[in-house]
């Protein structure tokens, strides 16, 4: 671009540059809105979504978890999974108590990556408000998910199904 | 770029061959690159080897450290111009400031770690300028003093807080802020 | 009492003399006689009140048009949860507003943080009674108009002054400071432009303008082909446009309320219902700014097709044809005249509001600069040209186009010349590697 | 440091000096904590000569949220989700540092695979991070629409991270010599197709900002920066290559597979608020190109392939085994699928891992700039000491110096242009 043309067609160049940046911004009224209307239209989560804590349990419907207290260990927010567990007689695991406080989670994903049983995961849910702080910690009748669903999840996200 | 010495220097994409815990149970690592020259020009650094990057670390005593800082700058073989940061480190005897440099022309980097006289170190930044707000943070959460800053103040933590937080020792009692424990 | 009464009918120099005929036409349609002896002034006052309502829902569905068209720009949705459309949102907004805590501070000017408002408010409403919405809707057909509507419109600049410096806080301060530089800066070229229109039209009354714009200026009678926009003055309409735009504070020019700079400027400490004062009377300003740029410009409310929908196509008559009632020329006229005084202020409303949603905002003495530099001394050479035009319209129609011919050639030569003097000195170097 | 200490000869507007003969008084204005356009919680104590600035101090510590003192006292592992939260607009940056820190000390090695998959991610993060920037420094400067252009392209790239990752902006996803999931398949068809989609739209936000005459007004000229202003605070990024320095260490110190991709480090000329945004616009072409040539090299390829290798060879042990079981010999050795193709390396114990004694200083260059971490393992599982070298904290260093004799209004321009991120300054 030569200088010296320039010049004197520098001012109409500047408004003819504001008309083209204008003329862009018009070019965009006629599209289709790109934000959602939220509570009516749910946006596309992926499966793999770090949202809603759940616990899955084996296709009957009986606990999976095993109480290693992996997650608690690797959470990075002190005690925010407390688990609760005993042994009945033929060593087994019973879990008594499983809270988890979503009002502290960050939901950064490592519980669910450490589990040896994959039986901790994330599921594609945000809507995850309450009206207190106490209706925020989960215990362990919220957080576990029938045999069906756990069955269903696990279908989703391409993990084995179950074995005993 | 093109120096002789830059064929065996440590270049940074690789890992490094022999993993750093086996340096300290051989008699002291060999002094690098750049513990050589600084040897040849009558600088004597602690050479500490290369780090798990394969940069090399000098430990400097405090009162040599502006002169080693100097030369590193302005001699035209290492033109360390770019200080990239300063870390304080706390060795619950000792803290130790460590400086990272680079070069802008010679994409090397070195280490040079001073160990703290009772706390007081030199400020590098009549060398170079960038150490003003790193010293203060050092300063700042290991109580680490550089002699010679020009306005060593706190610059994370609010003015009135007290004891140095990064320390190891470090215990938060300080009774204003009670309202903070869960 | 009597005199008064005559006194204030030659005072007021309006042309309505009595009702209107359509008016008395609708009212004896609902069964309502008006008294004969109808004073001028009341008529005025009913007038204004009217208007100033209908002006007030006009502002409130401009504060809505300016969200959906800002986010239709973009590519959102805009408000549609209140009511149809989210018709009600403003309302809904204003409701809000009207029950949040009024915070005043300790040190602030009690007195002036409260009369601030009220005076930015005031003086953009009460320019409504200067703006013809068809011929017979306007509260007072002043010989002076024009005139009067920039003093008028002037004063809102003291409301923001003062309420900057009444908030006792810097960024309303700098706000309040910079709007008065602004303002002395923009009126100056929005007058001279107006000037111009004025000096062709010999008349400073709003309506008889528009009268001129209908009738021909140029011995086109139809429509659109005679508006002053179109013959008379492009380079005053530009000038026009860009000092309206100024004055209402709007961005680019929106530097008292620059909200990445001041925060908000001078309204930064206003809550509840002042700070809806502010918010009201910024977009009775737009909307009186639209208006005048119409009337002054583009032919105010006399349609582009000339009087196509009621004189040819004779609505009145097919009304009459198909519902039966009669004697509804003059209101259909009159309900033709405003819709396209509304639908000309809209557009030029819907161009205000794409300026802002595309462009940045200027720096100060940028702004200054531009007006000092660059558009007074266009406006000055913008009269000299219609004074020239004018001379040679009065005396001789058969040289007009060759003289129009010269003195555009002349006003635009003078145009780029002075352009690229302003522009060029000061970017010359700057420019040269960026637009390589 | 004070704005006393400058001893640089000032930037003078023509027409406007610093020292005006009138007897007026200085204005202080504090600006910010809660400001606008500070982008988070910094303070500017700003003296103010009319509109001009005299002298300036940045006060920073409002988000300090001790992120190296959290290093010290959860393990390895736990530590990295709080990594994202350093810097959140770019924290595959901040995450990558931190892995090659305790890769580098524990001498792990990482499949190619892993190393193109992070280098995709790193280059869309830049993307990401320099729109947003984008937009911000628009609204700095008034413009509202491209704000809203900037980040509705930046939700593209978002649903292009939670297919892999599972989150937005968090993403914690790059583990110690691997990856914390492989990407799915179909994923880099979809990289693709946005890298085929995005030009269209940086080319609409060079139709409304390159040549706009109010934007060549408020930048042009303004806040310059030269090499030696870069040495003295340490800015780096697009900030210092804006003033011609081509310093980027993907090209002198390349990491990952840079060295392996060719593209180019777009440099300025002036060193102005202008140039820093042409740089940055380019860079983002120049990422779009980098990650076009990863998706083309990334060793394996898409997800769904490298399953139907790893199941080809499960199906090939299950075969031999079968064999083994029946004729009772050894089962045979089957070739296990190249190990540059996982997206795991040494599979690690993550609860319990610690990387031996050492230390590491690793940079990687960030969309800011030079990012730093500086990590000491005394071989115990918890860090004894991480550093975070953040490059806005250097760029925010630079500040008071740009700003001494500049307007008000200016401030916005050159703190914008800076792409200054608290979190990063504060740590």
């Amino acid at each position: 671009m030569s200088q010296d043309q320039n010049k004197n067609s520098q001012v109409f160049e500047g408004m003819a540059n504001i008309g083209k940046g204008m003329a862009t911004v018009m070019k965009h009224f006629g599209r289709k809105p790109v934000t959602l209307e939220y509570p009516e239209v749910m946006p596309d989560l992926s499966t793999r979504f770090h949202g809603r804590l759940a616990l899955l349990t084996k296709s009957d419907g009986t606990d999976l978890c095993i109480g290693c207290k992996a997650c608690a260990k690797v959470c990075p927010c002190n005690d925010l999974i407390q688990i609760e567990m005993h042994r009945d007689e033929d060593k087994k695991p019973v879990i008594d108590q499983f809270t988890i406080d979503k009002g502290r989670c960050i939901f950064c994903g490592n519980c669910t990556e450490v589990c040896p049983v994959d039986c901790i995961k994330m599921l594609p849910d945000f809507e995850l408000s309450g009206y207190s702080r106490e209706e925020l910690v989960l215990d362990k009748h919220d957080l576990t998910l029938t045999g069906e669903e756990s069955d269903e999840w696990r279908q989703i996200r391409g993990m084995n199904p179950h074995v005993e | 770029m093109s120096e002789p010495t830059n064929e065996n220097a440590p270049e940074n994409k690789e890992p490094a061959p022999n993993p750093p815990q086996e340096t300290p149970e051989e008699k002291g690592p060999e002094p690098g690159e750049f513990g050589k020259l600084l040897a040849e020009n009558g600088l004597t650094v602690d050479p500490l080897g290369p780090d798990a990057v394969g940069v090399e670390m000098i430990g400097v005593a405090p009162d040599k450290v502006l002169d080693v800082a100097k030369f590193l700058r302005d001699s035209q073989i290492t033109k360390m111009d770019f200080l990239m940061s300063v870390s304080g480190v706390d060795h619950k005897e000792y803290r130790e400031s460590v400086y990272h440099v680079y070069s802008v022309d010679t994409h090397k980097s070195i280490c040079i770690k001073v160990k703290a006289d009772n706390d007081h170190v030199p400020s590098l930044m009549p060398v170079w300028p960038a150490a003003d707000w790193h010293e203060r943070e050092a300063f700042d959460l290991f109580g680490i003093i550089y002699d010679g800053h020009p306005d060593l103040r706190r610059l994370l933590m609010p003015v009135d807080w007290i004891g140095y937080p990064l320390r190891k020792d470090y215990k938060q009692d300080d009774p204003r802020l009670v309202w903070n424990e869960r | 009492m009597v005199e008064l009464v005559s006194v204030l009918k030659t005072m007021a120099v309006s042309q309505v003399q009595s009702y209107p005929d359509w008016l008395a036409q609708l009212f004896g349609f609902i069964g309502v006689s008006l008294p004969d002896d109808f004073l001028l002034f009341q008529w005025a006052v009913i007038l204004f009140t009217a208007i100033a309502i209908v002006g007030q829902a006009a502002v409130v569905f401009m504060v809505l048009m300016e969200r959906k068209v800002l986010a239709w720009l973009t590519q959102r949705i805009g408000p549609n949860r209140v009511g149809p459309f989210g018709l009600l949102q403003t309302l809904a907004d204003g409701v809000k507003l009207l029950f949040k805590e009024d915070i005043m501070t300790r040190d602030q000017d009690k007195l002036l943080f409260t009369l601030g408002p009220a005076l930015f408010f005031l003086p953009c409403f009460v320019v409504y009674a200067l703006i013809p919405f068809t011929s017979e809707l306007l509260a007072i057909a002043l010989p002076t108009g024009a005139l009067l509507f920039f003093a008028l419109s002037s004063i809102s600049v003291i409301g923001i002054v003062i309420s900057g410096w009444a908030s006792n806080n810097k960024y309303s301060l700098l706000g309040g400071m910079r709007s008065a530089a602004q303002a002395i800066s923009y009126e100056i070229p929005l007058v001279l432009a107006v000037l111009a229109v004025v000096l062709y039209a010999g008349t400073m009354n709003i309506r008889d303008i528009i009268e001129m714009q209908n009738n021909g200026a140029f011995g086109f009678p139809f429509g659109f082909i005679s508006w002053f926009s179109i013959w008379l003055f492009p380079l005053s309409f530009i000038i026009f446009f860009i000092s309206s735009i100024a004055e209402v504070n709007r961005i680019p020019f929106d530097l008292p309320e620059a909200e990445s700079e001041l925060v908000s400027g001078y309204n930064t400490e206003y809550t509840g219902m002042k700070f809806a004062t502010f918010f009201l009377a910024e977009y009775a300003a737009l909307f009186a700014m639209g208006a005048l740029t119409v009337c002054f410009f583009f032919g105010g409310y006399y349609s582009p097709l000339g009087g196509l929908l009621s004189e040819t196509l004779k609505i009145d008559v097919i009304l009459q044809s198909l519902i039966g009632i009669d004697g509804f020329a003059g209101l259909v006229r009159q309900l033709e005249m405003i819709s396209w005084m509304m639908l000309k202020t809209y557009i030029f409303i819907f161009v205000a509001m794409w300026i802002r949603g595309s462009l940045p905002r200027l720096k100060p003495d940028e702004l200054m600069g531009f007006s000092w530099k660059f558009l007074i001394p266009l406006s000055l050479i913008n009269i000299f040209m219609i004074a020239i035009q004018k001379y040679w319209h009065v005396t001789s129609d058969l040289t007009f186009g060759l003289a129009w011919a010269a003195v555009l050639v002349l006003g635009v030569g003078g145009f780029c010349v002075m352009m690229s003097r302003h522009f060029t000195a000061k970017l010359e170097e700057r420019f040269k590697p960026a637009l390589t | 440091m004070t704005a006393t200490d400058v001893t640089t000869p000032q930037i003078q507007i023509p027409g406007v000096s610093v020292e005006q003969d009138t007897d007026t008084e200085d204005l202080v204005v504090n600006i910010g904590p809660q400001h606008p356009s500070t982008h988070g919680v910094l303070r500017l104590i700003t003296t103010l000569n009319g509109e001009v600035v005299k002298e300036m101090e940045a006060v920073i510590g409002y988000l300090h949220r001790s992120k190296e003192k959290m290093a010290e006292g959860v393990s390895y592992f736990q530590y990295q989700p709080t990594i994202d939260r350093v810097e959140y607009l770019s924290s595959f940056y901040d995450h990558y540092a931190y892995v090659t820190a305790v890769e580098k000390i524990a001498g792990l090695k990482v499949p190619k695979r892993v190393e193109y998959i992070r280098m995709i991610t790193m280059e869309l993060n830049r993307i990401t991070s320099h729109l947003l920037w984008f937009g911000t420094f628009l609204l700095d400067l008034g413009a509202t629409s491209p704000f809203f252009y900037a980040f509705r392209d930046r939700e593209e790239i978002f649903k292009i991270f939670e297919d892999i990752t599972g989150a937005r902006m968090m993403y914690n996803y790059y583990r110690f010599g691997g990856l914390n999931n492989d990407i799915t398949p179909g994923w880099l068809d979809k990289v693709r197709y946005f890298c085929d989609w995005f030009p269209d739209r940086l080319d609409e936000y060079e139709a409304i900002v390159n040549k706009n005459p109010i934007v060549m007004d408020r930048t042009i000229g303004l806040g310059l920066i030269d090499r030696e202003l870069c040495m003295k605070y340490g800015v780096t990024g697009p900030n210092i290559r804006a003033a011609g320095v081509p310093m980027d260490l993907r090209k002198t110190n390349p990491y990952c597979c840079y060295d392996e991709i060719e593209f180019d480090v777009p440099v300025g000329e002036r060193g102005d608020v202008y140039d820093r945004y042409i740089v940055r616009m380019k860079e983002m072409r120049e990422s779009l190109r980098i990650i076009r040539q990863a998706i083309d090299k990334i060793p394996g390829g898409d997800a769904a392939e490298v399953e139907k290798l790893r199941q080809a060879v499960a199906a090939k042990e299950e075969a031999a085994k079968a064999k083994a079981k029946e004729t009772g010999e050894k089962p045979e050795p089957v070739p296990p699928i190249n190990p540059d193709f996982e997206f795991k390396g040494q599979k690690i114990n993550l609860m319990t891992y610690k990387p031996p004694a050492g230390e590491a200083y690793t940079t990687v260059e960030s969309p800011r700039g030079l990012l730093g971490c500086y990590m000491i393992s005394d071989g115990t599982p918890k860090a004894a000491r991480v550093k975070w070298r953040g490059a806005s904290f250097s760029n925010l260093a630079a500040l008071p110096e740009l700003m001494i004799g500049q307007l008000y209004p200016d401030l916005m321009a050159i703190f914008g242009s800076l792409d200054v991120i608290m979190p990063e300054v504060d740590r």
